[in-house]
């Protein structure tokens, strides 16, 4: 099962992976993030800093960050939040059955309404 | 769907429904997806069939409902393995020692229920990460630090349960726990230390209370559910130095050792450090091994090459922490401590002042040093799918050491093991007067290489034992066997440790295999 | 019981009648003195901080220091390191046995008038 | 010839003949005159049928003497209780709770079996006391201190065990151990840490081994005889200097307290540090309307008001608060950790220092009498100097918040409480709150026992109601006298004395028959318990 999950990652991901950057945006460092208290911000984007930043954000040490740089050596941005291809399937298939070193992610964990909210927020600038 | 073993399917069933009934049903999980999130993400057993997995998961959100699932679980015998945050990865992540457990996932119980910023200390839930309680602190600019291992992402409750270490001067995890609230397998709700009194004033300040002190029976083991701890936290420092001393010679680290002891003993040095060997990493880089591998290159040769290279044989980096004038002034003293040693040289290292700015915040080299939790040390595990760790302790001296590169070195050799197919480091100070050696063993989707890792893992196992050193902590693949090696007078503590276990917890629904403490029924006949 | 012991205890040290002993040899008292360093030189000894000297001093006695003293008999001795007095302790036959309790005796009794 | 409860003459004196076989005759003592001696010479029983007086004694020299001793009380049921050195005066001393059991006692165990100075630390037996440790020492001029407790007669393992206190940086003396030898009620034998491994090489420099960490279970319990415990030792620091903080008014403790904490527990202020105030031990303080003299401590009602106080302070120019810091380390570093405390300090209005002497080490053991020994690790007497004329004493001694606030309501507290019991609290030794544990404070008040039953009547009832009045506060005590174990016992009371109840489950398991010192810390073996309930 585990293995399927797998194969179908990359298939997904090599589907998408021709599409180009986004448009830049202005991300809050995670630094700031790790005490923001979320007022005012979407709920997709204060569950991303939450839980995926400290992995996928900006700065240094970001393993999830540094592994798609080599991965993509810039065909797509490093950053999830600022790739436009992602899709809520492929970013829920990843949380929930991991990849290489990222390990999975339980519903107690992050829950399958904040996951949503982290699908919304990292595929709110894909094109229709 | 999978059955906990010695359990009928229509017992199982009725054991869910009462499960649901006392926490929700959303909050009791049973599909095959839902359990693929509780296994060990970095399994050595991947696509075998000795793979861990769980039965079910619950996940209780509060004291109450802990007690109730337990009850629940007596009353079917069904085994429980208990998870904080599940993050105990290398060492078997959120699965279970038996498969079809029921995961017991505390995660939801995350509330920070009080830090004190004048005594020091906090007292969380078993959920709390290390990232919450820092996030916690920062937003409410507490002047304390937490001591998070690298990652950060596990829970202060289920590190210092695991007897796990950090990088700053409060790194031994456990030492600093400061009184317990602990579910029993019978479903009674003990308070330990000074929260055995109502109303104590004193359960985070003070550990032992009165009469025997038990915390530590609940540390590595499964005869009890811990629901709420207290941990002591760091007064910020106002300074932080640290500096690299380095000795040319092989021998030159008997002396060095020495003076290291001295230094950390008398707490002048403070936080871990690991050893370290340009000359190794330098074989290394030639393909020969950290340990010393028959035919490799010799320690003389090494030596030559270092006074010709001017490459130090051993080296390592001290840290200081405190007043700024304090910090500089034990630096000074710590190179005076090791100037006894011929050729010895001093590297100048960082200084900070706290608290540090955001952006230097955000760009200092090991943030966990100073208190900030970050996941940084998967960047360093390359293309592994995953790692199981092999840590065993050794004495803090040169001696030693020389000893434990020899016999790793014969154990690779013997085994054929290419020298690069481990992650090894020099030993570490991740705990008081003691070095801890770490073996990354990578993981790979790969059937052959796992099982070959295993059975090189169970040689350094036996290897160590042969030779007096044992692991301070273990993978659940080796919990047997390492409690195995801890056999003095026919395995006396062993059997003590279950004969308590009988009596707490009579059904063994606890954790079973845990540390290698099985219920009376799974005992294995024993060598 | 007790009460009796402490009276008895009181005789004792008042009493000046003790019966006499053969001379010790030299060897007893030098192990004498190694007890007596080893057990009673902390409370009993000079220097500061001896709460035995101290409490004798404060009750006149001169010297305060047993191994000044010319005046102490065997079963005085004896009779305060087995029953003790104020808070001084007793002391037991594992910590200081009755061979040893001879020689502290032959110590501190060395320089008595014949 | 005295019997233990519930064992016939002739089962106890066969037990004698086997104890007898096992260690020697002359290590078996059973005439009044002997057994006496495991008396508690400050009994606050004097004269009275409550004193709890042993049975006899047996005195094993090794290890598998004691395994023997065991067994043979396990075979006729006959209760031990276990003494190292004897030497907890103040809470029992070497007599038993209960009247009747058979003293183990293990003063012959005094072997200092390794020392090491070059990764600190040393391997012993329950007979040796910190004396001998320290002569062992300094007979081979290692570089290592001990820690020791006021007085030093007592044994490193019985004080650990106790989880008593001393002075130095590792004061906290259960803390400082690392590693155990055990033996069960059953005769066998454990190694706890790393000791469980076979030829371990860290039993003395890793404390917890691996799966559960046992080693707590056996201090102040009954669960099993210790009968080798390593400990860890300080390196020789090079200096040593202490200093005075002396503030002014009365709520000035609040910070005093709070900069304590932070310099405690970055571990710049390493030595245990006790509160003192020159202004309320002052006769001038005692000669203030209804002023509490000695018993300096506590505010009794009617006494005189802090603004009075406060007044006489200023008249007399005396410090209401003050505390002495102690640094050990290298010479500059100490002299640098203590401006450090100067400038922490420096923000609350009037504070004064006293810089102390700074030591420079190692000492000249000529000048031991010259030194704040028990700061030096240095085992002495001293503290019997402050017996005066009693005839012992017991020790009350709760733990209470390391705050200022903590300190003014216990003030109050037991101020009230003398009050409402009629005692003068001039009565009792009143010592201030010391750290002789991190991150918290204990209050010792010392009971002062008479050859006076009525006097000592009353001095436990006194005992008791202090326990009570703490435990409504949130205060209890560390560590307690075997005649108020039970008491104390009581009041950590919660979910139903839950936690006892997992003490009584632990010790019916590992000691069926209840032979190991029955009633220590309130764990009653469970024929007895079903006779008390």
């Amino acid at each position: 099962m585990k293995k399927a999950a797998m194969l179908l990652a990359m298939a997904v991901a090599a589907l998408f992976g021709a599409r180009a950057a986004a448009a830049q945006e202005k991300v809050t460092p995670s630094w700031t993030v790790a005490t923001v208290s979320g007022q005012g911000q979407p709920k997709g984007y204060v569950e991303y800093q939450k839980y995926c930043v400290v992995c996928h954000g900006e700065g240094v040490g970001r393993p999830g960050t540094l592994a798609l740089q080599a991965k993509y050596k810039g065909a797509l941005p490093a950053l999830l939040d600022r790739r436009t291809d992602l899709t809520p399937a492929l970013i829920k298939m990843y949380v929930r059955n991991g990849i290489t070193v990222m390990p999975t992610f339980r519903k107690t964990e992050i829950s399958d309404a904040e996951l949503d909210a982290i699908a919304a927020y990292l595929t709110r600038n894909n094109k229709p | 769907m999978r059955l906990p073993p010695g359990v009928s399917a229509s017992d199982f069933s009725a054991a869910l429904t009462q499960f649901e009934n006392a926490i929700g049903k959303e909050w009791v999980f049973t599909s095959d997806e839902d359990m693929e999130t509780y296994r060990d993400s970095f399994s050595p057993f991947w696509h075998e069939e000795e793979d861990r997995v769980p039965s079910a998961a619950v996940a209780p959100n509060g004291v109450e409902q802990v007690q109730a699932v337990v009850r629940i679980a007596n009353q079917y015998k069904i085994p429980l393995w208990t998870i904080s945050t599940g993050k105990n990865l290398a060492y078997g992540g959120s699965a279970p020692a038996l498969s079809g457990c029921v995961t017991l996932d505390l995660k939801r119980m995350n509330r920070i229920l009080e830090v004190n910023d004048k005594n020091h200390y906090a007292l969380v839930e078993p959920g709390v990460s290390y990232f919450d309680l820092y996030r916690y602190i920062q937003d409410n600019k507490l002047k304390v630090w937490i001591d998070p291992p690298d990652p950060g992402w596990g829970s202060p409750v289920g590190n210092s349960l695991e007897r796990g270490g950090g990088r700053g001067v409060l790194h031994d995890h456990f030492a600093t726990v400061c009184g317990m609230e602990i579910v029993l397998p019978n479903g009674e709700l003990v308070r330990t230390g000074m929260g055995a009194m109502p109303g104590a004033k004193t359960w985070q300040q003070y550990r032992y209370g009165f009469g025997p002190y038990v915390d530590g029976l609940f540390s590595q083991s499964n005869f009890g559910i811990v629901t709420k701890m207290g941990v002591w936290l760091l007064p910020e420092p106002e300074a932080y130095r640290d500096g690299t001393v380095a000795v040319t010679r092989h021998d030159d680290l008997i002396p060095f050792a020495e003076a290291l002891a001295y230094l950390y003993n008398s707490q002048i040095v403070q936080g871990t450090s690991a050893l370290d060997s340009s000359l190794l990493n330098y074989r290394v880089s030639k393909g020969g091994g950290v340990v010393d591998l028959p035919g490799d290159i010799s320690v003389a040769e090494l030596e030559r090459i270092g006074r010709e290279q001017n490459i130090p044989y051993w080296s390592i980096e001290l840290h200081f922490y405190g007043p700024a004038r304090v910090v500089d002034l034990q630096w000074e003293y710590a190179k005076e401590k090791f100037s006894a040693i011929p050729g010895i040289t001093f590297k100048e290292g960082r200084f900070y002042r706290f608290p540090l700015e955001p952006k230097e915040a955000e760009a200092v080299p090991l943030p966990q040093a100073f208190g900030i939790p970050n996941l940084q040390v998967f960047g360093l595990l390359g293309k592994a799918e995953g790692h199981m760790d092999f840590s065993p302790i050794i004495p803090l001296s040169g001696e030693a050491v020389f000893e434990a590169l020899k016999v790793f070195g014969d154990v690779y050799h013997e085994m054929g093991i290419p020298p690069r197919n481990q992650f090894i480091s020099l030993p570490w100070t991740f705990f008081p007067r003691a070095f801890v050696f770490l073996f990354g063993f990578p993981i790979m989707h790969d059937v052959e290489f796992n099982r070959r890792n295993r059975e090189v893992f169970r040689r350094m196992i036996q290897v160590c034992a042969e030779h007096g050193w044992g692991e301070y902590r273990t993978h659940i693949a080796y919990m047997d066997d390492v409690a195995s090696v801890y056999s003095y007078n026919s395995h006396a503590l062993w059997r003590f440790h279950e004969t308590i276990k009988d009596t707490l917890d009579p059904n063994g629904i606890l954790s079973p295999g845990k540390q290698g403490i099985w219920p009376k029924s799974m005992r294995k006949p024993r060598a | 019981m007790k009460s009796a012991k402490t009276a008895l205890l009181i005789a004792m040290s008042l009493s000046c009648a003790a019966p006499t002993f053969a001379s010790p040899d030299d060897a007893q008292i030098e192990r004498g003195h190694q007890v007596y360093d080893k057990w009673c030189f902390p409370c009993h000894g000079t220097g500061s901080g001896k709460p035995g000297t101290d409490s004798l001093r404060q009750r006149g006695q001169n010297p305060a220091v047993l191994e000044e003293r010319t005046d102490l008999t065997a079963p005085m001795i004896k009779t305060f390191v087995r029953h003790g007095v104020l808070f001084m302790p007793m002391f037991r036959k594992t910590e200081i046995g009755d061979a040893d309790l001879d020689a502290i005796a032959a110590y501190l009794t060395r320089n008595n008038k014949k | 010839m005295r019997v233990p409860p519930g064992v016939t003459p002739n089962d106890f004196s066969d037990a004698i003949k086997q104890w007898e076989e096992a260690v020697g005759k002359d290590w078996v003592f059973t005439s009044d005159e002997d057994v006496d001696l495991y008396r508690d010479s400050y009994s606050p029983f004097w004269h009275e049928d409550l004193e709890p007086i042993p049975s006899a004694a047996v005195a094993p020299d090794t290890v598998e003497q004691v395994q023997a001793v065991v067994k043979i009380a396990n075979e006729h049921k006959i209760p031990l209780w276990t003494i190292s050195t004897g030497k907890n005066l103040g809470y029992g001393g070497s007599a038993p709770l209960l009247g009747g059991s058979v003293v183990l006692d293990l003063k012959r165990m005094d072997r200092v079996l390794e020392v090491n100075d070059k990764n600190h630390y040393a391997l012993v037996e329950p007979g040796v006391s910190y004396f001998d440790l320290y002569r062992y020492i300094q007979d081979r001029g290692l570089k290592v201190w001990i820690d020791v407790p006021d007085p030093g007669w007592g044994s490193l393992i019985g004080n650990a065990l106790d989880r008593g206190g001393g002075y130095t940086p590792l004061r906290d003396h259960f803390d400082a151990h690392c590693g155990m030898e055990v033996v069960l009620a059953n005769g066998e034998i454990i190694r706890t840490g790393m000791g469980a491994l076979p030829g371990s090489k860290t039993w003395q420099q890793y404390r917890y081994g691996f799966g559960p960490y046992v080693d707590g279970i056996f201090s102040q319990s009954n669960f099993g005889v210790v009968t080798k415990m390593g400990f860890w030792l300080l390196p020789e620091p090079e200096a040593f200097k202490s200093g005075n903080v002396l503030v002014q008014r009365h709520d000035d403790l609040v910070p005093l307290i709070e900069t304590l904490n932070y310099l405690m527990n970055s571990n710049i202020v390493q030595g245990t540090t006790t509160i003192g105030s020159p202004l309320l031990m002052s006769r001038a303080a005692a000669q203030t309307a209804g002023g509490s003299g000695g018993s300096a401590l506590v505010m009794s009602p009617g006494g005189p008001t802090i603004e009075q106080l406060e007044q006489v302070g200023r008249d007399q120019n005396l410090a209401y608060w003050n505390c002495e810091l102690n640094f050990y380390g290298p010479p500059k570093v100490v002299e640098a950790e203590w401006e450090f405390a100067k400038e922490k300090y420096s923000v609350i209005p009037d504070v004064k220092f006293v810089d102390g002497p700074t030591y420079a080490l190692p000492y000249d053991p000529k000048d031991v009498d010259k030194l704040p020994k028990r700061q030096f690790g240095i085992p002495s007497l001293t503290i019997f100097g402050l017996m005066g004329r009693s005839e012992g004493h017991m020790w009350f001694s709760p733990i209470i918040p390391m705050t200022g606030e903590a300190v003014f309501e216990a003030q109050k507290v037991f101020g009230q409480a003398y009050h409402d019991m009629g005692v003068p609290a001039i009565s009792q030794l009143f010592v201030f709150p010391s750290s002789f544990f991190p991150r918290s404070f204990v209050i010792l008040c010392g009971f002062p026992i008479y050859h006076d039953v009525e006097k000592n009547r009353r001095s436990r009832e006194v005992f008791k109601g202090l326990v009570k009045a703490a435990a409504e506060h949130g205060w209890g005590e560390y560590r307690t006298h075997t005649a108020f174990m039970d008491t104390v016992s009581d009041v950590y009371s919660y979910n139903d004395h839950a936690l006892r109840h997992f003490h009584e489950t632990i010790k019916d398991a590992v000691d069926p028959n209840g032979i190991l010192s029955p009633g220590r810390c309130g764990v009653w073996p469970k024929h007895v318990r079903k006779a008390r309930a």
